[in-house]
């Protein structure tokens, strides 16, 4: 039984083991406020520079040597179409290599080896995938310098992102679940079809979206492979113009992106276009903001109707 | 019939029709279990395709240069009139900014998970996690602007013979900018953690830092290790950041105030210059990139390793 | 095991469904089932006591190949002979999907998936290829109201199945499993995870549904053994001490090891 | 039109591309890429584009990969870059700079050795030396130091680098004791945060950079030239060859709204004369050289 | 709730150790516990049997403020009066952090932290400040040998406690409750996931602890709560329904509700 003296002291311990709980709770706090202060002076800084620059002309206009008629119009297309063939090339690839990592891979090595091999490519810095797209899709394959190579490009990049997101998203639903499905007399692909990907879709798009906001920002694979600077016109519109253009015509067209224009931007001689490309950042980076946003929306929204 | 009796028959080895495996459904499954292996196969694909692509340009570099030289030279001049291939000049810059960024992310970005998993609530930690990812998605470039024009200067306030590009100031900016690899995994492996275990600890009279640092961290130490070996191989990969505020100048030093370059740099520099294809000075960028590609994954499968070693045991 | 020979007195006039003869299962190198022997009586509830960790679930998942799922594990000897096809449930040239669909399942804890209460019930039809709208329809409410449930639900069968309450979900998984006309129905614990009042309307149920189709259920209740069973098989560490008539288990167990069980002397 | 190479000559090419499509009303598509000199020239000898950008003549490398794939071109310098030699406006001690001295800070024996002011001559202050240029991979480094080292990428190393020319700025503006080396155009443009140096020509008098001296031929030996090559198989469509034309015509007067410095007119014309007759080849053979007249370049006889 | 009659002449000579007087308790909207009275017997066994939901758990874990916890939880009128000191533990101003250093907890998964045997019990004397190597050695030693536990660890204190079989888990949990010398040691159904003979080495060791300490423990298993407990409390939809010693409890329950749930017609 507790003596008086031993609650003392034992009060005594408890008061300092709980200063030493707020002190972290500060130190938490304060190591938060590093990384959302540095990203609100980045995006301040930005902001301030760019947003006065920032008018339909300047979403509508070509590259020009002039700063102020300069604008952003082939890259931000450039930038969407890219995107486009990234996620319709990356999101096919990882979500199947996700599914048949969880739901069909039998433990054994040649898993193993694949296993190893997606969280090593995770950490493959994105300057090699650079020189790989180069020698593969822009030579070999001979896409060229195109919407195509810089899309399977960035694709390759997030597509650990995406079958790392899809396995933690199948994880989360219950092994109840699975089973109540096979119980019923499902195949393996009926689970998959029926329950698995619909309830982990949610999951899946928010790694999507993140990885999406990654390859958004890439600038070195995609130099390297080429992208171009000066490019005054868009990518053909399927079916459209004198002779008409074929439905994906545009997936081998020479492009520019977001990255790209501002790191020329910010590499011309002229102050004006410091500006250029602190506004060509601002929209970047809102366009990131937004897909965040969207992944959170996505995030809240899609799992309302999943309960186990 | 009688149970006894009929519990001494033999277990019966036909089959009857209607459980029969169906040929048609077992086609149709095999032929999806195929295309899905394919899928995942295809990183493999992906993997040997960048070392053919590597090894291949390397190893004309490597007809000219001594893998001894490559090695164990201390210098990097291989554009120069008089060519040195140390690769330990660019390997230095690569550790040093790689060092500098990693002091800065792995205790923020853990004290971060910490705070996040075990302190905050629920709602400072679901509107604090998307905000901490914006930090990643943030174009590179614009750090490598940030840290060269703003945190420079400031730093050269406090440390006046600080040079305008060094590796300190790409690597502080490099670290918050992995801030949210380390800490968004880690709290993911924190709050993998069942709850059990924090009740047994918080049934035991810890506080909510003891529980954190004694219970939680150590339970999770698999998942924390790979954000951390995530975060190396994110630091070790880092481009445009050191480009444009490290000073890209071969510098066989481990010190941070002064300029380098990094493998990387190194390799977009090479990429967007003047020199002609083919050329010895132009296969270096795939002996820097395959040596970069062997780091990446050693550190990997040393995280590999760590995670085996490690596995969750609760 | 031996067979109680007081059993032949109780069941003239039953069927075999199936027998389970001289099953062992390993998971990994653990044996699991040890040399398993028991009928099952067609249109008869058959109960499966035992302490935790004995090998009643093991048991009860051999019989829709439910452990078929995980690697490692291993039908390692002996089998269920199912009647009347007289096929060896557990041969490897049996396709396990059709077991499933002639052998259902209801699990401990109430697991709808996250789809409408109408999708639910339809999803065991649904993978038979079933599609005619109006056929569904009707299968779906016979299965609702064969699991007691249609009065509650018939108006909002477009809600959620998870909106429902626990005992409701309970139903909710019974009617699935009900739908696609199983021959027989397992039960793992299906009221462990429930409260009295949805225990007693799931007893009830069973009570009914033993008219038209088999039931084997695993229960650690052994009041509930006794209310609803009509066969009661007692499992120690992986092998069947008893098996018999549930009253004469429960008032003249043949093994002292029952005995203490039923007794409450361990367990 | 499909046109790659050099960031260098970039601005001038971006600017004729858009006045050229302007002009045709965008019936003609022009793309501009910025692979450097070398790359673009890997892509030009695969056929991939039509007209290289170069801040170099066509190396002997290059010239034989061309000659493999066939492609034969003509080579049409259209603009000066001038080398700037700039200090921190807070720099006192400099007026005026030789090739001699240049030569002492930059050659490659002064690595680690030459590190103060004064070593470089003794009037100067006994403050630390701290350089900055271009890339070892550009054209630009290329030049300057056949031009000061005579010897082609023969350098000291330790000095601050990058392709970016603006981070040069950033680096010689912000440090009293920096030197450093870049295109005229980056100059001209911050030429509040920094100070040109004149440079000592052969002649013996110092020249400060502007778009007079260099026209004038005054600024040696750090004005260069900078040059287009045209596929010749391209100039077989019309497109290409009224790009060509135009860009000769109006190059001029673009180059110098980018900063650049123009050719003399009569430069222009006699390159316009080289075009349409098809003068294949360079006139360099392989090397590059310091110093040569555009005049007399482009008198000589290219060889393939 | 009305304490029964018999009681008092069944614990003469008993101290009581804490009282719970009209204890409410809401999760959120949902009232868990409502106005639940009950005494707790120093170094007595007390336990709580009642069907699932009832608000066993709930109940015990209100004794060392567990709740505290997770938002939303809220102990919403009474409370719990520890004796000697006299105070109510869920007042706000007493410290959890101290309530839980006076009672320990053991839960119903063996939850070892992942550390080794010897950390695992010396990890409540660290969380007091203890650092002395000689003295942490002394007490996780005869805490292991008061979970009898000492015999099987004492050449492997280093490695991890989860490679203990389940029953060593379990008792290497109440090892470590047991170290800091707690005045009340909480036990939410600890057997329920073990085999049966785990089983009986912890109820051995419960009916050997509470020489020494005052237990309070949940169960499913009214054999188990007849076999190891001194007093009884039956709980029904968050209220106390009975009271009492066991043997009188289990044998002559007062209430008709107590009686329908221990001979198994309902539960
Ligand atoms: N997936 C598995 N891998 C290895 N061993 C297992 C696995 N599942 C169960 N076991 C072991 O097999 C034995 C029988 O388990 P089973 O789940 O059949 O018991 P049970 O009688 O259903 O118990 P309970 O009443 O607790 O559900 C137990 O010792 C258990 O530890
Ligand atoms: N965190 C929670 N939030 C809301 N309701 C809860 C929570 N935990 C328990 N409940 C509800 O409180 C009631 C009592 O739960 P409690 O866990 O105390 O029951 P129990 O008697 O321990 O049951 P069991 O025998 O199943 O463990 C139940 O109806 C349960 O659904
Ligand atoms: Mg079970
Ligand atoms: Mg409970």
């Amino acid at each position: 039984m507790l003596k008086a003296a031993d609650l003392g002291a034992i009060r005594a311990i408890i008061t300092r083991a709980k200063r030493w709980d707020l002190f972290f709770a500060v130190l938490g706090l304060l190591s938060l406020m590093v990384g959302v202060l540095t990203f609100t002076v980045l995006f301040l800084d930005m902001a301030i520079q760019g947003v006065p620059r920032l008018s339909l002309d300047f979403f509508t206009n070509f590259p020009s040597r002039r700063a102020e008629n300069a604008g952003i119009l082939s890259a931000w297309v450039g930038t969407i179409l890219v995107m486009l063939v990234t996620a319709l090339a990356a999101v096919p690839l990882g979500v199947a290599a996700g599914v048949y990592l969880e739901e069909y891979a039998p433990k054994n090595w040649i898993t193993d080896i694949i296993e190893i091999n997606i969280s090593n490519l995770a950490g493959i810095p994105s300057i090699v995938y650079g020189l790989l797209a180069l020698g593969l899709f822009v030579y070999y394959f001979g896409f060229g310098q195109s919407i195509l190579s810089a899309g399977l490009t960035l694709a390759l990049l997030i597509l650990p992102v995406i079958i790392v997101a899809t396995r933690e998203s199948i994880r989360a639903i219950p092994q109840s679940i699975h089973e109540g499905s096979y119980a019923c007399g499902a195949t393996t692909w009926q689970t998959v079809s029926d329950h698995i990907l619909p309830y982990s879709s949610a999951g899946i798009l928010t790694g999507v979206i993140i990885g999406m906001a990654r390859a958004i920002g890439e600038t070195a694979p995609i130099i390297t492979i080429g992208a171009l600077t000066f490019i005054a016109f868009l990518p053909p519109m399927p079916f459209a113009g004198d002779p008409a253009a074929g439905m994906f015509e545009w997936i081998f067209a020479p492009f520019t992106v977001m990255p790209i224009q501002m790191f020329n931007w910010t590499s011309r001689p002229e102050a004006a276009f410091t500006v250029n490309a602190a506004a060509a950042g601002f929209v970047l980076v809102f366009m990131t903001l937004a897909m965040n946003g969207l992944a959170i929306y996505l995030r809240y929204h899609l799992r309302k109707n999943i309960k186990w | 019939m009688t149970a006894s009796a009929s519990l001494k028959l033999p277990v019966p080895t036909g089959v009857s029709d209607r459980l029969k495996r169906k040929l048609s459904r077992n086609l149709k499954e095999r032929v999806i279990e195929s295309i899905l292996f394919a899928a995942a196969a295809f990183s493999v694909f992906v993997t040997i395709a960048i070392v053919w692509v590597l090894v291949k340009e390397s190893w004309a570099f490597f007809e000219h240069v001594p893998v001894t030289d490559f090695l164990f030279d201390t210098q990097w001049t291989p554009l120069f009139d008089d060519a040195h291939y140390g690769i330990m000049v660019l390997l230095s810059g690569t550790l040093t900014s790689s060092g500098v960024a990693l002091v800065v992310a792995i205790p923020l970005g853990t004290i971060i998970a910490i705070y996040l998993s075990e302190f905050a609530g629920f709602k400072l930690r679901e509107i604090a996690k998307p905000f901490l990812e914006l930090l990643g998605g943030v174009p590179t470039i614009v750090y490598g602007y940030f840290a060269l024009t703003f945190l420079t200067p400031i730093l050269q306030k406090i440390y006046p013979d600080l040079p305008g590009f060094n590796l300190l100031s790409a690597g502080l900016v490099m670290g918050v900018m992995i801030i949210p690899y380390v800490a968004s995994l880690s709290e993911d492996a924190m709050r993998a953690v069942p709850m059990s275990l924090r009740e047994g600890s918080y049934a035991m009279g810890a506080t909510r830092l003891q529980t954190a640092l004694w219970v939680v961290t150590p339970a999770a130490t698999s998942g924390i290790a790979s954000a951390y070996i995530l975060g190396i191989s994110r630091a070790v990969g880092e481009t445009m950041i050191l480009a444009v505020a490290a000073g890209m100048q071969p510098n066989l030093t481990f010190n941070p105030a002064e300029p380098g370059a990094t493998i990387t740099s190194y390799i977009v520099q090479v990429a967007l210059g003047d020199l002609p294809h083919g050329s010895i000075g132009y296969q270096t960028i795939f002996a820097a990139g395959l040596t970069l590609l062997l780091m990446t994954l050693a550190f990997n499968l040393l995280g590999y390793w760590l995670r085996k070693r490690f596995r969750e045991v609760y | 095991m031996q067979i109680q020979t007081g059993l032949e007195a109780g069941v003239e006039g039953t069927v075999l469904k199936a027998e389970v003869r001289d099953l062992d299962f390993h998971y990994g190198a653990f044996h699991a089932l040890k040399r398993v022997s028991m009928p099952i009586y067609d249109r008869r509830v058959t109960a499966l006591i035992g302490p935790s960790g004995c090998g009643k679930s093991t048991l009860l998942r051999c019989f829709n190949r439910m452990h078929d799922l995980y690697p490692g594990n291993r039908y390692s000897g002996g089998g269920i002979v199912f009647h009347p096809d007289n096929t060896n449930l557990l041969a490897p040239e049996v396709d396990p999907i059709e077991v499933r669909m002639r052998i259902s399942m209801v699990f401990q804890k109430p697991n709808p998936f996250p789809k409408s209460i109408y999708e639910n019930v339809a999803y065991s039809l649904r993978v038979r290829g079933m599609r005619n709208k109006n056929e569904l329809d009707d299968r779906v409410e016979s299965a609702l109201k064969g699991a007691a449930l249609w009065n509650e639900v018939s108006d909002r069968l477009k809600e959620l199945g998870a909106n429902l309450s626990g005992g409701q979900q309970q139903r909710l998984c019974i009617a699935r499993a009900l739908a696609s006309d199983p021959e027989i129905i397992l039960f793992d614990e299906p009221t462990s995870a429930l409260d009295p009042i949805a225990t007693a309307s799931i007893e009830e149920l069973v009570t009914e549904l033993k008219e038209k189709v088999t039931i084997l259920i695993v229960t650690h209740n052994m009041q509930q053994a006794a209310r609803i069973s009509d066969y009661t098989a007692y499992m120690y560490l992986g092998e069947m001490v008893e098996f018999g008539v549930t009253d004469q288990i429960f008032i003249k167990p043949t093994k002292k090891a029952t005995e203490d069980y039923i007794t409450g002397r361990f367990g | 039109v499909k046109i790659d190479g050099s960031s260098t000559v970039f601005p001038i090419t971006e600017a004729v591309a858009e006045e050229f499509q302007k002009m045709k009303k965008n019936a003609v598509k022009v793309t501009v890429g910025i692979s450097g000199t070398g790359g673009g020239f890997k892509k030009f000898c695969r056929g991939e584009t039509d007209i290289s950008d170069a801040s170099r003549p066509i190396l002997k490398k290059e010239m034989e990969d061309c000659a493999k794939a066939g492609i034969k071109y003509v080579e049409l310098p259209v603009a000066f870059d001038a080398l700037t030699v700039v200090i921190n406006p807070k720099n006192t001690w400099i007026k005026q700079l030789t090739v001699a001295e240049l030569k002492t800070m930059w050659e490659p024996g002064a690595q680690a050795k030459v590190t103060k002011w004064n070593q470089v001559n003794p009037a100067w202050p006994d403050a630390p030396l701290k350089l900055f240029g271009p890339g070892a991979d550009s054209g630009t480094f290329d030049y300057f130091t056949e031009a000061v080292n005579h010897k082609a990428k023969s350098s000291r190393g330790d000095f601050t680098a990058s392709e970016d020319d603006n981070v040069l700025v950033q680096g010689v503006s912000r440090d009293t004791n920096a030197l450093g080396y870049f295109g005229f155009a980056y100059y001209d443009e911050n030429k509040g945060k920094l100070k040109a140096v004149p440079i000592v020509n052969p002649k013996g008098k110092a020249v400060t950079p502007s778009i007079e001296a260099v026209m004038a031929g005054e600024y040696e030996p750090l004005a260069r030239p900078i040059f287009i090559y045209v596929s010749a198989k391209s100039m077989e469509r019309a497109e290409i060859r009224e790009f060509v034309e135009f860009y000769l015509k109006q190059g001029g007067k673009l180059a110098k709204e980018v900063k650049y410095v123009p050719l003399a007119d009569a430069d222009y014309k006699h390159a316009l004369d080289n075009f349409s007759k098809k003068k294949t080849g360079t006139a360099f053979g392989g090397e590059a050289e310091v110093g040569v007249k555009v005049a007399d370049l482009l008198k000589r006889n290219p060889k393939e």
